[in-house]
């Protein structure tokens, strides 16, 4: 399998190309031909997966799968598979799968399908483009184009509610955008086009120009942290939960959040490289910048009446544990960083599959409307439970993979300090998950339920279990079976090794 | 038939056919100018085709060679432009015929014809006075255009519209005077040799600069356009906005480029950019505030244009790399606004045309009904906001680029805040298509063609950002790598 | 081959639970399962008396390498555990026929045996935390199984505790382990040495030492255990005071740096928590009005001496392994002997009229049995509190209070005695109820019978002292036992039990906490009103921006008025310029 | 002042002259009446600054003579426009410069 073929240079592509295929075939489509879009949306999303892990063993065997075309004089187009990107699309691919079987069961009977799913692949296809960007520029296209993509998703209701947050949710990203244009383009002007690689780094400038680098480290990392909500720039999270559950589930899981902080590993490891962002001591901030959004995000959840709210506050703070992990300087915590992509990905779109649930078969979107569910919907509740306790890091779920990496990543470092903020996000973690936990299982129905649908299935309709129930044992399977080939420790694992240590 | 005598014929195509559709009766007007299109890629595709092969055309128009006759200049930039202008022309003409309009706006035709005619004369000419007749016969046909809905509101547009363009017809017909009496000579490439620091040289350029702004509409002195391009047939906005504003930037580029060697030019060309800037956030910031649709996407072009005339400063006096990033840059700029904006203003038209009012408001819900229409709307407004994958975008990288490169980052300010206001307005629009309520539920449905038209325009200016390569590397010419010496 | 079995059986032993827990989700199974209930415990049990010691199981493949273990302290632990289980399993079968939550009760059952069993054999810091964690999540439902006010707030308690401590034995795993040879895959047996000699040692040790302590009792950690263990059903109360207190007690033993270096600062303090805890507890016990809540400061008190012993052992490294034989054999003799009691009540209080009728002697002996044990005179609590004394004299160059440890225990054995007394004075009490079923007799007669006998049916049991010697000590064992029943029997009728509600301190503190909440509300309140003028003047300008809706400004009106003035005016200024250039 | 540039120092006053009548008034036909005098003085300034001794040239004449055409149909346009907008609104001046 090894050596170059024609093939493997239309790879890449050809991945993110099955989704924006899909999504305009779906646009084209009309309103009420419901079979044959499910057909399109299934099939994209299977033949992408089947692609992405024939890539993923490629990528193992070192192959090297690029596509490359040059936009204008300096500037080119780039998309290639390296560890690092497969990693993220087969994250993305595994779970718009998921999605994408949930969603068809979750907007059954809802006007305007053909818009959701249209704009749903090319979301999909965005991200996939930034996981598999093989430069900067590559990167900030698909990034932006994410942002488009998310909006009619993120109002897809068209309440004045979601109205509102849609603005809020623009306001954000596009001055996001816009900041990480400036970075972008200021080091584009420093040095040329800068490929991803390890290593590649900017050490070999002159070191006059450090204090314009870290400008335009700052300039990035303000672009990237409104996606990956870092902390005065989280506010549109939670005021973005009010899009449909499916959306919820890919913006906070696979796609938005995700896309920040990916940038953000991306930009220390492969444009600065980790030494050089040490030298810079750049580092140090950005681990407080993490913690502090760690705790506040955890401390905000505590407050929170509404589920998906709830939720969201807690991944304000979850995916901080990412761009923790890229700030400690050494190949630990980066394992743990980089393993909290996933892991925190497979939890959080369980949680979130599990509230949609709730909220659609009950009618349930309140915390204290969930008392007693656990016996109406038993198995929905598990895979809550389970990403629940996942979240807080209990053993063997996969969370606390990544506490005991980062923990550890932490110590080789000397910020012995992250040891007593992670163990205070665990504790604050329990204080806002256990109480609904307590709730659904051990509280009796207080209430007939709110607005109740499939009085017929035992738990919920099958298209909503299903995907619940899958990403719920790949997290309990993410930690349990850490230790096996291909899961996601494993990955990680390949990725420091094969591109971050010598 | 060589390349250089094909030239002629994109002048003769359009002006023969502006002839017979206005001798034609009414009904057939529509039907025979669509019939007349093919004719027109028919010359000009021998004429790409030569250049492709043999680099910049020349020809001495009827025998007559300069400086009393009229040569035809067709170098990369000018047959650029000739394409853009047909391929815009041609979706804006299947716009126009398939709109089932229930007044007569036959006399459409013939003015659009001589439109295309003055435009294709401005793109080729290359003598000063040649531009001057191509402006004002440009000038004419677009009043009558924008005159053409006969309401009290387009007359009076027109009228302004009318005003304006003639002061600065004037003042640059004054500026070609002052140019003659000191070169005798007429000619761009003539007067390219021409000492810039000559007061004489230095008044004629300030005035033709002046007239050429005023034609643009370049802020403050952009008064004229928004009722002009708003108030018009969504077609002639189109038109007017995508190409006949640019005739004059055109002109005002190209003389630039010839007259550059003065050492006051780089005050002026930071003063024009300061200008420019004032557009771009004047002009998003009132095309935020307009409840009218049209009237939106008019002041939308305010604020676009003026990022065109970033250009002056970013090219004039800062070195090889800046420069080039500018001119690309600048280039594609005018051809993604050129290709989004008319995008826009079709789409905008089937909109109006879809509720029956011109109101913003009364948008709310037609994504149900015409998801094409808003779809349009919102591709050309990716390019409009800069935002990737459009030319938009990949022009205003370039600019940027260049900005940075000259080490004038305050232009970066301009380049980022007028993105962002853009986004402003665009959504504010684009919002309406994910409303949902209490909405009418009769719509009217703009014919097929219409909308394919107006999303036809609005894909191709994103695919413009990833083909710009070819494109961009097409138009450099090599009157920029003079200017590149000079600035060097 | 008997290595393959020993490996079989040590997966077996925390997997069974889980395997039936996922069973009893079936529903077919369900009635099948309830039945079995008790033998989920039969292979941990088997695995202790059979298995051999170094025994091995290595799953790879599982979290970052399981490894499960046998040695000479776990098999301890897990034979007392699995017999508590057996017995306890067998008292719950009867005891939860015709509850409404019978299933959820077992579901939760089965998962804290696993994690139970886990946590002992787990060789590896992952699993050993998982376990752990499995064991404390899972009981928080045997806890407030009943559902009424106090048991939520048991609960509740219980919960935030139990947090508390899992993250300070978070903090001080991942501390130890960082400093130990594979920090990613640390072995339990790695830690001790890898905090002795870290940097942070004295952080570790407070951790890990509080961290475990909230399961073990400390003092002010262990206000949980008075409202828990009533509340809870009697099956979940034995099994939470026999085996899962000694759960944080293992950890203590296999984590800390214990045997390796002489910490005098620490074993100071250690040692008086633990007299602390051995005196308060009998104090606040004895005016409790229930007799579950006595037993369960019985429990404290009695985790109080086994604290003092290693206490000792962090001073002393030479006695260590004299030490840790004792400490177990200890944690047996109170697991099972505590187990016993709290199988009692429930025995005692659904005996219906045998507690007065022909049969009634023996009964009430039987119920008292293993309390005198626990006070000391039988054979196990004998050999258990003869072999930590005989620990306390094996040290050598001690700090000369020492000498008067014998003196405190026998103090110590006094409280109990007077517990033991107060308890069975409130067993006597208690309103009879139905008739208790066979198998909770079973279970009952099962435990007790262990709690006798199980020092002679264990024969491998490290029992340090000869017996002469033991029997020479019996004097010095059974004053205690003689004064405090003389002072139970006499202070019963004139004592009136101070109003000390169960749980103790927790009173003030939530109370505290209330306040110190309401002040913090108020403030915030304050501060917002503060706030608020300033937003609404923030937002009015804001308005007010935009207020002007959508028509044309009137700058833009100007501009277009005047347009030929501005052309005019642009025009000589650009004149000007050129001219004077 | 050199007697060379009469005509176009004439000219150039035709044109401030225009300007500033095409400024100050708002009825719409003194404007185009205003912009006819700039149009001429533009006019005599392009063949007046001919006029510097190097004989006879006959660029500006034609120039000024397609001039003069453009000027017509202009002037032509502006008042069908201007007749048109009289019969609309019933205004000779536009709205908002009333």
């Amino acid at each position: 399998m090894s050596g170059w073929s024609p093939v493997n240079a239309w790879l890449p592509l050809i991945v993110v190309g099955t989704s924006l295929v899909a999504a305009a075939g779906i646009f084209l489509l009309k309103e009420h031909r419901h079979g044959l879009r499910t057909v399109f949306n299934l099939s994209a999303a299977v033949i992408k997966l089947g692609l992405v892990i024939w890539m993923a063993l490629g990528v193992l065997d070192e192959v090297a799968f690029e596509t490359r075309y040059v936009l204008v004089d300096g500037v080119s187009f780039i998309l290639r598979a390296d560890p690092l990107g497969i990693m993220f699309t087969g994250l993305s691919s595994l779970l718009w799968l998921f999605t994408t079987i949930y969603a068809i069961g979750y907007l059954e009977d809802a006007p305007n399908r053909s818009r959701f799913f249209g704009f749903f692949s090319l979301c999909v296809a965005s991200t996939v483009g930034i996981a598999l960007a093989g430069n900067l520029f590559t990167f900030f296209l698909f990034y932006e184009l994410l942002t488009l993509s998310t909006y009619p998703l993120v109002v897809h209701r068209g309440t004045e509610k979601a109205m509102r947050a849609g603005k809020v949710y623009l306001a954000y990203t596009l001055g996001g955008g816009a900041v990480l244009l400036l970075g972008v383009a200021g080091l584009h002007a420093l040095v040329g086009e800068i490929e991803f690689a390890a290593g590649a780094g900017l050490r070999d400038l002159d070191t006059a120009l450090n204090p314009v680098l870290t400008l335009i480290f700052v300039l990035l990392v303000i672009g990237l942290g409104v996606k990956a909500a870092l902390l005065p720039l989280h506010g549109w999270l939670p005021t973005a939960m009010v899009a449909p559950a499916p959306v919820s589930a890919l913006l906070h899981a696979v796609a938005v959040v995700k896309a920040g902080a990916f940038g953000i590993v991306r930009v220390v490891y492969d444009v600065f490289g980790i030494e050089f962002t040490w030298q810079l001591g750049l580092l140090q901030p950005l681990a407080w910048l993490a913690c502090a959004t760690i705790l506040y995000g955890s401390i905000r959840a505590l407050w929170q009446t509404d589920l998906k709210r709830r939720l969201a506050y807690s991944t304000i703070s979850q995916v901080s544990y990412i761009v923790l992990g890229t700030a400690l300087f050494g190949p630990v915590g980066t394992v743990g960083g980089l393993v909290h992509l996933l892991h925190q990905g497979l939890m959080k779109i369980t949680l979130f599959f599990c509230a949609g649930n709730y909220a659609e078969t009950l009618g349930v979107h309140r915390i204290d409307e969930l008392d007693g569910t656990g016996r109406r919907m038993p198995a929905t509740s598990v895979a809550f439970t389970l990403g629940a306790f996942g979240m807080i890091g209990v053993p063997p779920l996969a969370g606390f993979v990544t506490k005991w990496y980062l923990g550890i990543g932490a110590l080789d470092t000397g910020m012995a300090w992250v040891i007593a903020v992670l163990v205070a996000s665990s504790l604050l973690n329990a204080a806002y998950f256990l109480p609904i936990l307590h709730r659904i299982w051990f509280r009796p129905q207080r209430a007939p339920w709110p607005d109740e649908h499939f009085r017929d299935c035992r738990d919920t309709h099958p298209w909503l279990l299903l995907p619940t129930l899958a990403t719920a044992t790949f997290s309990l399977a993410a930690g349990l079976l850490a230790g096996m080939p291909f899961s996601p420790l494993y990955w990680a694992e390949v990725v420091v090794l094969r591109e971050y240590l010598p | 038939m060589s390349g250089g005598e094909a030239l002629s014929w994109l002048l003769v195509v359009p002006l023969l056919a502006a002839i017979a559709t206005l001798l034609a009766p009414g009904r057939w007007r529509g039907w025979g100018s669509l019939a007349a299109l093919p004719l027109l890629w028919l010359a000009f595709t021998p004429v790409l085709a030569a250049f492709l092969h043999q680099g910049t055309l020349t020809t001495p128009l009827g025998g007559w060679s300069p400086p009393l006759g009229i040569a035809l200049i067709g170098d990369g930039l000018a047959l650029g432009l000739v394409g853009l202008t047909l391929g815009v022309f041609s979706l804006c003409a299947l716009f126009a015929a398939a709109d089932p309009d229930p007044e007569d706006h036959s006399h459409l035709w013939p003015l659009a014809w001589f439109l295309i005619a003055a435009l294709n004369g401005i793109w080729l000419s290359g003598d000063v006075f040649n531009l001057y007749v191509g402006l004002e016969l440009l000038g004419l046909a677009a009043v009558g255009l924008v005159a053409l809905k006969g309401s009290a509101e387009a007359l009076a547009a027109a009228m302004r519209y009318l005003l304006a363009a003639l002061l600065g017809s004037l003042a640059y017909l004054i500026g070609v005077a002052l140019l003659y009496a000191a070169a005798g000579s007429l000619a761009l490439a003539d007067l390219a040799q021409l000492d810039g620091g000559d007061t004489t040289v230095r008044v004629a350029l300030a005035l033709m600069a002046v007239g050429l702004m005023l034609k643009t509409a370049l802020f403050p002195l952009h008064g004229w356009l928004p009722a002009a391009h708003g108030g018009a047939l969504p077609a002639v906005s189109a038109l007017l906005s995508a190409l006949v504003v640019k005739a004059s930037f055109i002109i005002l580029l190209r003389l630039w480029l010839a007259l550059d060697a003065d050492p006051l030019a780089v005050v002026a060309a930071q003063a024009i950019g300061l200008l420019g800037a004032g557009a771009v956030f004047w002009g998003g910031w009132m095309a935020w505030r307009q409840a009218r649709l049209k009237y939106l996407v008019a002041y939308s072009t305010v604020a676009q244009i003026g990022y065109l005339f970033l250009f002056f400063p970013l090219i004039t006096g800062t070195g090889t790399d800046a420069a080039r990033l500018a001119w690309d840059g600048t280039l594609l700029m005018l051809f993604a606004h050129a290709l989004a904006k008319a995008g826009m203003f079709l789409a905008a038209g089937n909109l109006v045309r879809a509720v029956g009012s011109a109101q913003i408001a009364d948008l709310a819900g037609v994504g149900r009904f015409r998801p094409l229409s808003l779809l349009s709307f919102g591709i050309a407004g990716v390019s409009i906001m800069g935002l990737p994958p459009s030319g938009g975008f990949t022009a205003k990288w370039l600019l940027l680029q260049s900005a940075l490169a000259s080490g004038q980052w305050p232009w970066l300010i301009v380049l980022m805040g007028g993105g962002l206001l853009s986004a402003v307005y665009v959504f504010k629009v684009l919002r309406h298509a994910f409303v949902e309520g209490p909405t009418r539920d009769t719509f009217r449905s703009p014919p097929t063609a219409a909308e394919l038209a107006a999303l036809t325009l609005a894909l191709s200016s994103l695919v413009l950002g990833v083909a710009a390569h070819g494109l961009l590397a097409l138009m450099r010419p090599d009157a920029l790598s003079a200017v590149l010496e000079g600035a060097g | 081959m008997n290595t393959a079995i020993d490996a079989f059986g040590l997966v077996l032993a925390p997997a069974l639970p889980l395997i039936m827990l996922l069973a009893a989700c079936v529903p077919g199974f369900r009635g099948r399962i309830a039945c079995w209930l008790p033998y989920a415990a039969v292979p941990a049990l088997l695995l202790a008396l059979g298995g051999q010691t170094d025994a091995v199981a290595r799953l790879d493949w599982l979290l970052f390498g399981t490894v499960l273990a046998l040695d000479e302290l776990n098999r301890v632990f897990l034979a007392f555990t699995a017999l508590l289980w057996l017995g306890a399993g067998w008292h719950a079968r009867g005891h939860l026929a015709g509850d409404a939550r019978a299933d959820g009760f077992r579901l939760l059952w089965f998962a804290t045996m696993s994690g139970n069993f886990g946590l002992i054999l787990a060789q590896d810091v992952a699993s050993f935390y998982a376990a752990f964690a499995l064991m404390t999540f899972a009981v928080y439902g045997l806890v407030i199984h009943r559902r009424s006010a106090e048991a939520i707030r048991a609960g509740r308690v219980y919960l935030v505790m139990a947090i508390l401590g899992e993250g300070l034995i978070l903090s001080g795993l991942l501390l130890a382990a960082a400093g130990s040879g594979a920090p990613l895959m640390a072995l339990v047996s790695d830690l001790p040495g890898a905090i002795a000699v870290s940097p942070r040692r004295d952080l570790i040790i407070a951790c890990l030492f509080a961290g475990f302590g909230v399961k073990a009792g400390l003092p002010l950690l262990h206000l949980w255990l008075p409202l828990a263990h009533p509340v809870a059903p009697v099956p979940a109360s034995a099994v939470l005071s026999g085996a899962m207190i000694k759960a944080g007690l293992l950890g203590w033993m296999t984590t800390l740096p214990l045997g390796l270096v002489s910490l005098p600062g620490w074993s100071l303090l250690v040692m008086l928590t633990g007299f602390v805890a051995a005196f308060g507890a009998a104090l606040i016990g004895v005016n409790q009005r229930t007799p579950k809540t006595v037993l369960a400061y019985s429990s404290v008190s009695q985790m109080g001496l086994i604290t003092v012993g290693v206490g000792a052992a962090l001073q002393a490294p030479e006695a260590w392994p004299v030490l840790s034989a004792a400490i177990a054999l200890y944690a047996l003799h109170h697991g099972l002997a505590k187990g016993a009691l709290f199988l009692g009540v429930g025995i005692a209080g659904q005996a219906g009229g045998r507690l007065s009728g022909p049969g009634a002697r023996g009964l009430w002996l039987a119920l008292a049995l293993p309390g005198v044990s626990l006070a000391g005179p039988m054979v196990s609590g004998m050999a258990a509190k003869t072999s930590l004394k005989a620990a306390f004299e094996a040290g050598m160059q001690l700090p000369a209070w020492w000498a008067h440890l014998p003196m405190l225990m026998g103090l110590a054995a006094i409280g109990t005695t007077t517990l033991i007394a107060r308890h069975l004075w409130l067993l006597r009490d208690m309103k009879p109820g139905a008739a208790a079923s066979r198998s909770e007799w079973l279970g009952w007669g099962f435990t007790l019978a262990a709690s006798s006998l199980g020092l002679i049916l264990l024969p491998w049991l490290p029992v340090p002292t000869p017996w002469p010697e033991a029997l020479r000590a019996l004097p010095d064992l059974l004053w205690p036992v003689v004064a405090g029943t003389l002072l139970g029997v006499l202070a019963h009728r004139y004592l009136r039990a101070w109003p000390i509600p169960a749980g103790d301190a927790l009173v003030p503190i939530s109370a505290a906490l209330r306040q110190l909440r309401i002040a913090m509300c108020l403030t915030l309140r304050a501060l917002r009103r503060q706030l608020r003028p300033l937003g609404r003047r923030l937002s009015a300008w804001t308005e007010g921006l935009r207020a002007d809706g959508e028509q044309a400004s009137p700058l833009e009106h100007t501009a277009r008025r005047e347009a030929g003035l501005i052309f005019a005016v642009l025009l000589a200024l650009m004149l000007l310029a050129l001219t004077m250039g | 002042m050199s007697t060379d540039l009469f005509f176009a120092w004439i000219g150039v006053a035709l044109c401030g002259l225009g300007l500033f009548g095409f400024i100050v008034h708002h009825h719409l036909m003194r404007r185009l009446l205003a912009f006819n005098i700039m149009g001429s003085g533009s006019f005599l300034l392009l063949v007046g600054l001919a006029q510097d001794g190097r004989g006879p040239d006959p660029v500006p004449q034609a120039l000024v003579l397609t001039g003069i055409v453009i000027a017509v149909a202009s002037t032509a346009l502006a008042l069908v426009v201007l007749r048109r907008w009289y019969r609309v609104s019933g205004e000779s001046s536009l709205p908002e410069d009333v």
